[in-house]
């Protein structure tokens, strides 16, 4: 377990360097120069020479992408703004704060988001799901399945703005969501997440549906499963304790994937409803040029993925015995 | 306010603001064409009667609002966290109203009335607007007694000069730059050469340029006449900065405050907390007052979210505001058709004209009857649907807005204000006329979702009289940047101007004086008319603000009617609300925006 | 197609033995000498649900095609702006001032708040762009697929090793973020920043940042179908009788990859339809006044729409569910039809 | 290995009625493409302690039957029409929970390939224990306890500690022994082993077939045994039932059926079948044709089309309209008279045999 961990996070680490390499040569492809940006009214050659040099956008690519590595590792002091310890990604170039304490601040409107979604949508998909797969060929089934095929076609970008024209601009029966740390405010927290967290799972949930069913009548089929059937097991107990057992895998496959992306910003569901949560932060990044504010957003979006891959994978091996892990 | 450096700023926050499409100011719903004519005529009386203070009108405290009362709280809902509170770094809107309470300059605005229209400039820091003995180039002021930092020290003379110094400093750069380019005498940032480290390494101004002879007294010596200083100096970018807490980099988030509340708490992005500075002196101040012992500042809140918390008038929102956050387009027509709104709601002008500008520098363009064709065949309509529709944005007709001074409402040579959708029959005539039909003309704009809703629809407006038009996106965040360099290559392209002070001082100079053509000024017609030029440096001088006010809209009407190097477009309009608990509440002209100096408590 | 016995009523074949030899059902026998083609059409035509969906992604696929002919017929185009045109059909603020966003007679689908543009010819129009870039990305994914996957499957050793690693780096990528990072660069690889996009460049940028990092799971799936192959025996036996690679990847390998390509490639096109649609509605796509399905939801998500005109919505939102709908019974008619084990 | 010497069945255990009796019994299936009839008309009695082979092809309908039996249809899909008698008791009209009941107790069941039919992700000795517990009301202990003394049984070494394993750490015989000790964990009276052989090596094969042979003798239950290996239920079966297209076409002792077949089909499938003791050079000769459509079965006899001898029944086209009727004990259901089959099998097949 321990050696599969780690070099699974050895790889990991592997993997988030390269990818913040090619973020790095990425941005410099960029025509937007973010010093336009700082620059102000009085904006000159010279002034734009200054915030270059300020920003350390002078020195070759290489060299900054250097100091970028080191400063994740170490730390900096070198930063005008202030002292950056470890992990480092600098200072956010449009609102000048430090970027990992930006992405910590964004970190729980994201985890709230997805946390509550994924509770809903894990619950009320594989439950229906399973109610599908246990009435199969009932009108249950059918409805559920047809339901579940029209649901997971919406897209956020529809059924978010219908849900706040209606419920928000038309009805005025809810506020446009908005987030307020549950700590400071739990009921205006749940309230300015419900619609977000309706919509989000209720698209998910139906994916989650077609999943489970799908994957629990597979698993029925399983002569594993009809063995179970025939030494008199109860029709419950063999769906609950063999096929379910079985389902887990692609469930939790997915579901770490899920997770892994959503944590790591769910941007059309913070855009669409204006949440300040990573995803939003990302596409606030692209859009001022804010290299380290990118850069930051972007590793700790792939960290998510590639955490929860890892988490997926040690989790086959809790399910299914035949999964050694090295 | 100048729109030029804050702009591209300006189009991001709305980019940027969490829900980047959502926060745009569009509007939907009937119109209610009442309420421009009394904007209007409110506008109208505010103009021309800027006057400098003497002495007297400099001395505080400032008068009582009428049934003002001391204590409270007052929960302030803005939507974009202040991205600076260093005063050499202020030149936006949103941080100018809150600056208001916390910093204080050598002169500032005095409302002279209750409802925010009429002003006049006064000493603040000093004891009056400021003497000159030889038409605006040498200025003298002195400091008040008892004027101090919010940490007890004094005001000195020092500390006005350590002011101006370290604006001079690389790590100023977002400030206005008229004072600096006037002391140094040149044009765009060749200023900072005057002092290039600031006042940080040891050097200082030459007492032929910034005089400090004792530490009540401080002198500006110009070169030329700059009759305008004192409006110059009520710009909150030239508020006091304390030499002693200098902090350089990180005074922008935790600056020494000289006015009635001081910072006891800034989060940025999330809250600020404003209490009472107690060692800020109510008689020393003609302008502020110290109702509220305290304003807690929220951050991140959409127009739809505070216009939503404010109308539901409950809990701590009753006695809630927002300085700066306008109703939402969606409840806009709303609020102000409810009679039961009037006394919590306020609406005016912003400081901001939009303008067409034609590319002088293009040889196509310079034949005087094509741009008299795009002049009729530009449509307006697409401009103000972006925006929301005619309650909040207004057909312009001048350059000059109507909460400057020489606003003339009745002038109108394209006939916008009748046929805002333009007149393609008449400009394709004009075409005709030049032989120019189905002529190439290259529009950029400005690449935001409004940016792309109103230009697409005005070159349909101008194919439509025999254009060939070439849409070019520029990216938002570039775009003063892209449409200000010299050899640009767009024939028109739209930018909004905001005056920085209520004087067309700040509108006409700066965008059509053809010898401050250079790369990124904000010429961007790159017009160079003798005319224009000979008249802005004889109105320069004129030391009357209210003589000077008449010939600037005579030059004002000259440029758009005969120069023709710019089409208006719209003026800004906002309309703001508050809580019921909430007393003087007030649309000053000069601030764009709620008052925050007159606030109380019912 | 359901096999009838089981336990909990699942699908498991009526043939319990396990002895290999044709099955019990009647079909294989009434087929048997069709290729594998024929059999999967024929299957395909008995299922009625499939032949629907294919006639409704038909009749999109049409609809995107002959987009311009509907519009010259309909006598209207996508880029007039009625708002100017048509004044008094407005306020101030360019919300129809009509009903249901301004169904007329004259405006089949209404009006578009904002400028006015026909939405009848805007929706035609926006499918018409829509479909050609997921066409165009589903190509480039396919033959990337086919490319990579059948190479590290059939070549082994290293090439499937470095493939490997590459498909597992990809995987990694936040995706949606990458997209929009990558949106403006892809551009500025075009024009220069001072030089009018384009609509094809945005077009082109779209396929390619969505081909970059759609191929990977078809590649996956590719590479085990060769990895599979190449030890089968008709494999072994070309190989030993003498077949270049090439000649055994091209005759051997590629036909037996069709039946996974088709039915992936039927699930990856709308993917890719929602995902370009995603990309135009965050702003980073297709804009204004080019017609895009995205770009139309991006329209329809904005203040002005949804205070004042929810009608609008509608067009886009649910031309877009029965077109994935359609598309995605389809996948799952293709897929049974290919291989009816399948539970369904 | 094979060989058609059968030593003497075990002895009738004490009871009235056979164990089981299948009556009539029709089982069909609704799919997509129509209705299949997978088992049409069958009727066979299975005493006590005797092993009845079920022989045939793919599809013939042994493993539905079975299937049947258990209630392991899915009856959203499936019509069953007859009677299924176990002990006097009718399982067709039974409800699922007296089925339940039953299986795993006095009907148990050994699946083919023991390396599916085991779950993956429960320990053997679980997979034993669990119908213990539910069909005696055992303790976990207890059942855990008895599972491990069934692995003995069955011939696992150190069946202590190999409770503890996954199905996947066992080998394939392994595997097959554990399936046999889940099977016989509650002593059934009726045991029906579906090919249980057929995934195994023939060594293997050999020891699983003693040890089921063994185990019958020491229960004394009745065993169906379904296999398509001629040679394995020589070696098991007291009696045979040949089926074909989901009916039986020929029963009879183990010795009857295999040294004097009298339906074609059997001839054939004898014919297909190779032997350690015939000539190397003699040709097998596989029944020609494929096995019909079930959903649209041949009119008459349903092995008409592959007949070779459909000709010389009396009475032309009578094999076309006609089906033939299977007699209770020794019989075959074919038009051919007695003395034909008789005479073609000595003067035709057997010789081809060798």
């Amino acid at each position: 377990m321990l050696r599969f961990l780690v070099r699974r996070f050895i790889g990991a680490v592997v993997i988030l360097f390269l990818l913040s390499m090619v973020t790095f040569v990425l941005f410099f492809g960029v025509p937007r120069d973010p010093a336009l940006l700082m620059c102000g009214k009085t904006c000159n050659p010279d002034s734009i020479a200054n915030i270059h040099h300020v920003l350390g956008l002078d020195k070759p690519i290489t060299e900054q992408y250097w100091i970028f590595l080191h400063n994740l590792v170490m730390g900096s002091d070198q930063f005008a703004q202030g002292p950056c310890p470890a992990p480092c990604f600098g200072y956010s170039y449009h609102t000048n704060e430090q970027v990992w304490g930006t992405l910590m601040d964004r970190l729980p409107t994201t985890v709230s988001l997805t946390l509550g979604a994924a509770v809903c949508f894990l619950f009320i998909g594989l439950g229906t799901g399973l109610l599908a797969a246990w009435r199969r060929g009932t009108l249950i089934d059918k409805t559920a399945t047809a339901g579940a095929m029209v649901i997971s076609s919406l897209q956020i970008y529809f059924l978010g703005p219908l849900a706040l024209a209606l419920l928000v601009y038309q009805t005025h029966w809810f506020d446009k969501p908005a987030y307020t740390s549950v700590t400071q405010d739990p009921a205006a927290w749940f309230t300015g997440l419900i619609i977000p967290w309706v919509i989000l799972s209720t698209i998910f949930a139906a994916q989650y549906t077609r999943m489970a069913r799908s994957s629990m009548i597979e698993q029925l089929q399983e002569e594993h499963v009809r063995t179970a059937r025939a030494k008199g097991m109860s029709r419950r107990y063999v769906f609950f304790r063999y096929a379910w057992r079985g389902s887990l895998i692609p469930i939790v496959t997915i579901f770490g994937i899920d997770l892994g992306s959503l944590f790591g910003g769910a941007i059309i569901t913070e855009y669409t409803f204006g949440l300040p949560g990573l995803g939003n932060l990302a596409v606030q990044s692209v859009f001022f040029s804010d290299l380290p504010l990118l850069l930051g957003v972007m590793l700790f979006s792939a960290s998510m993925i590639l955490l929860f891959n890892i988490i997926v994978d040690a989790a086959y091996a809790f399910i299914d015995p035949r999964v050694r892990l090295a | 306010m100048s729109r030029g450096g804050r702009h591209a700023y300006g189009a991001l926050s709305v980019l940027a603001a969490g829900a980047l499409v959502l926060t745009g100011c569009s509007k939907g719903g009937s119109d209610s064409g009442t309420n421009g004519k009394k904007d209007q005529q409110d506008a109208k009386r505010q103009q021309a009667l800027i006057k400098f203070g003497s002495a007297a009108d400099s001395t505080g405290p400032a008068a009582p609002v009428p049934g003002a009362k001391s204590g409270g709280a007052m929960e302030v809902l803005q939507r974009d966290s202040y991205a600076h509170l260093d005063p050499g770094q202020i030149y936006v809107s949103d941080m100018m109203s809150v600056a208001q309470l916390l910093h204080r300059g050598l002169t500032g605005y005095k409302a002279t009335s209750d409802n925010g229209h009429q002003h006049e400039v006064v000493g603040d820091l000093a004891t009056d607007s400021g003497t000159t003995t030889d038409g605006g180039k040498t200025w003298k002021y002195t400091l008040k007694d008892g004027i101090k930092f919010d940490d007890g020290t004094p005001i000195t003379s020092e500390d006005i000069r350590h002011t101006f110094e370290r604006l001079f400093a690389p790590f100023i750069n977002q400030g206005p730059t008229y004072i600096q380019q006037w002391l140094a005498n040149t044009p765009g940032a060749a200023y900072r050469k005057l002092l290039p480290d600031g006042p940080y390494k040891g050097k200082h101004l030459p007492d032929s340029v910034l005089q400090t002879p004792d530490a009540k007294t401080i002198v500006f010596h110009f070169k030329t006449p700059h009759p305008d200083l004192p409006y110059a100096l009520a710009m909150a970018g030239y508020s006091a900065v304390s030499e002693k807490g200098d902090t350089k980099e990180k005074y922008d988030k935790n600056p020494v405050t000289s006015g009635p509340y001081k910072i006891q708490s800034f989060k940025s992005g999330k809250s600020m907390v404003l209490v009472k500075n107690t060692n800020w002196d109510p008689k020393t101040d003609p302008i502020r007052h110290q109702y509220v012992d305290q304003f807690n500042i929220t951050f991140n809140q959409q127009f739809e979210t505070s216009t939503k918390a404010l109308l539901a008038d409950s809990g701590a929102d009753r006695s809630g505001i927002s300085f700066n956050n306008q109703v939402d387009a969606g409840n806009l027509s709303k609020v102000l058709a409810d009679p039961k709104m009037k006394s919590r709601t306020v609406s005016g002008y912003q400081p901001y004209v939009g303008q067409m500008n034609v590319n002088m520098s293009h040889p196509a363009m310079k034949d005087k009857t094509v741009r008299e064709a795009i002049a009729y065949a530009l449509p307006i309509t697409p401009f103000v649907r972006a925006y929301g529709g005619t309650d909040a944005m207004e057909v312009a007709g001048g350059l000059i807005s109507p909460t400057v001074s020489g606003y003339n409402p009745s002038f109108d040579p394209w006939g916008k204000k009748k046929k805002p959708a333009g007149d393609p029959e008449k400009a394709k005539a004009l075409l005709k006329k030049a032989g120019k039909l189905g002529m190439k003309l290259t529009f950029g704009y400005i690449n935001t979702p409004e940016g792309q809703q109103y230009s697409t629809a005005m070159a349909a407006g101008l194919a439509k009289a025999g254009f060939n038009v070439q849409r070019q996106e520029i990216p938002a965040e570039t775009y003063y940047d892209q449409v200000s360099k010299l050899n640009n290559n767009y024939d028109i392209f739209h930018t909004a101007w905001g005056a920085d002070w209520p004087s067309a001082l700040t509108v006409i100079p700066p965008l059509y004086d053809g010898r401050v053509i250079a790369d990124g000024a904000q010429n961007y017609s790159q017009v160079n008319d003798p005319k224009i030029n000979s008249e802005i440096d004889r109105i320069g001088k004129i030391t009357d603000p209210v003589k000077s006010a008449a010939e600037w809209e005579k030059l004002d009407e000259y440029i758009v009617q005969d120069s023709v190097n710019v089409v208006p477009t719209g003026d800004y309009k906002q309309t703001q609300i508050a809580g019921s608990k909430v007393g003087g509440l007030v649309y000053d002209d000069v601030i764009g925006g709620v008052d925050p100096r007159r606030l109380f408590i019912k | 197609m359901t096999s009838p016995i089981d336990i909990e009523g699942g699908g498991t074949s009526v043939v319990v033995d396990g002895e290999p030899g044709p099955s019990a059902k009647g079909e294989t026998v009434k087929l048997e000498g069709r290729s594998p083609g024929q059999l999967m059409w024929l299957r395909f035509r008995r299922d009625r649900t499939g032949v629907i969906s294919a006639y409704v992604v038909g009749f999109f696929f049409l609809v995107g095609l002959l987009a311009p002919l509907i519009a010259k017929l309909y006598g209207k185009n996508p880029y007039t702006v009625y708002a100017d045109d048509r004044p008094e059909l407005f306020d101030s603020a360019g919300v129809p001032v009509q009903p249901n966003g301004g169904i007329s007679g004259d405006f089949w689908f209404g009006l578009e708040p904002g400028n006015g543009y026909d939405v009848f010819t805007k929706l035609i129009y926006g499918i018409r762009t829509s479909l050609m870039i997921s066409v165009a990305v589903t190509v480039a994914v396919v033959v990337t697929g086919i490319l990579l996957g059948v190479a590290a499957g059939y070549i082994g050793g290293r090439t499937d090793y470095f493939i490997g690693r590459v498909i597992d780096f990809l995987l990694a990528f936040p995706a949606q973020l990458f997209f929009i990072a990558s949106m403006p660069v892809v551009v500025s690889l075009f024009v220069s920043p001072r030089d009018e996009t384009p609509t094809y460049v945005r077009v082109v940028a779209l396929i390619l940042v969505q081909w970059f990092l759609g191929w990977m799971g078809l590649g996956r799936i590719l590479r085990g179908t060769a990895l599979a192959l190449r030890e089968r025996e008709f494999i072994e036996a070309a190989k030993v009788s003498g077949a270049s690679p090439w000649r055994i990847i091209r005759k051997e390998i590629l036909p037996n990859i069709v039946t996974p390509l088709l039915v992936q490639s039927t699930y990856l096109l709308p993917n890719f339809v929602t995902a370009e649609a995603g990309l135009s509605y965050l702003g980073v796509g297709i804009v204004e006044p080019t017609p895009d399905w995205g770009q139309m939801f991006s329209k329809a998500s904005t203040e002005l729409v949804m205070q004042n005109d929810i009608t609008y919505m509608f067009f886009p939102g649910i031309s877009m569910i029965i077109f994935v709908v359609a598309f995605n019974l389809l996948g799952d008619s293709v897929r049974d039809a290919f291989d009816p084990k399948t539970a369904r | 290995m094979t060989t058609l010497t059968k030593e003497a069945g075990a002895p009738h255990p004490a009871g009235a009625g056979p164990l089981l009796a299948v009556r009539d019994l029709y089982v069909s299936f609704r799919t997509e493409d129509g209705v299949v009839r997978a088992v049409d008309g069958l009727s066979f009695d299975l005493e006590r302690g005797r092993t009845l082979g079920i022989v045939g092809e793919s599809g013939s309908g042994k493993s539905v039957t079975n299937l049947t039996i258990l209630g392991l249809h899915n009856p959203v899909f499936t019509t069953v029409d007859g009677e299924i008698l176990l002990d006097g008791r009718e399982l067709t009209t039974a409800r699922e929970s007296e089925l339940e009941r039953l299986r795993g107790n006095k009907v148990a069941m050994i699946f083919q390939d023991p390396l599916t039919a085991l779950s993956p992700y429960y320990t053997v000795g679980r997979q034993i224990a669990e119908p213990y517990m539910k069909h005696t009301g055992a303790a976990k202990k207890e059942a855990w306890q008895r599972a491990v003394d069934m692995l003995g049984k069955v011939g696992i070494p150190n069946p202590r500690e190999r409770a503890k394993d996954y199905p996947h750490q066992f080998s394939g015989g392994m595997r097959q022994r554990a399936m046999i000790a889940m099977a016989l964990v509650c002593d059934p009276d009726l045991l029906i082993a579906d090919e249980p052989t057929t995934a195994l090596d023939v060594t293997v094969q050999a020891q699983i077939l003693d040890l089921l042979k063994d185990l019958q003798q020491e229960f004394g239950s009745g065993i169906i045994f379904i296999t398509h290996d001629l040679g394995v239920i020589a070696d098991m079966a007291d009696d045979i039932m040949v089926m074909y297209a989901g009916g039986a076409v020929e029963r009879g002792t183990t010795d009857e059926v295999l040294r004097a077949p009298r339906h074609p089909y059997t001839w054939g499938l004898l014919n297909s079948m190779p032997r350690l003791d015939s000539d190397l050079g003699a040709p097998l000769s596989p029944i020609p044709g494929t096995p019909p459509s079930l959903l649209n079965p041949p009119s008459g006899c349903r092995f008409h089309p592959r007949c070779t001898f459909q000709d010389r029944v009396e009475g032309a086209g009578r094999c076309v309209r006609e089906r033939p009727l299977l007699a209770p004990d020794r019989s075959s259901a074919c038009h051919l008279t007695e003395d034909q089959k008789r005479t073609i099998f000595l003067e035709e097949i057997k010789p081809g045999l060798g």
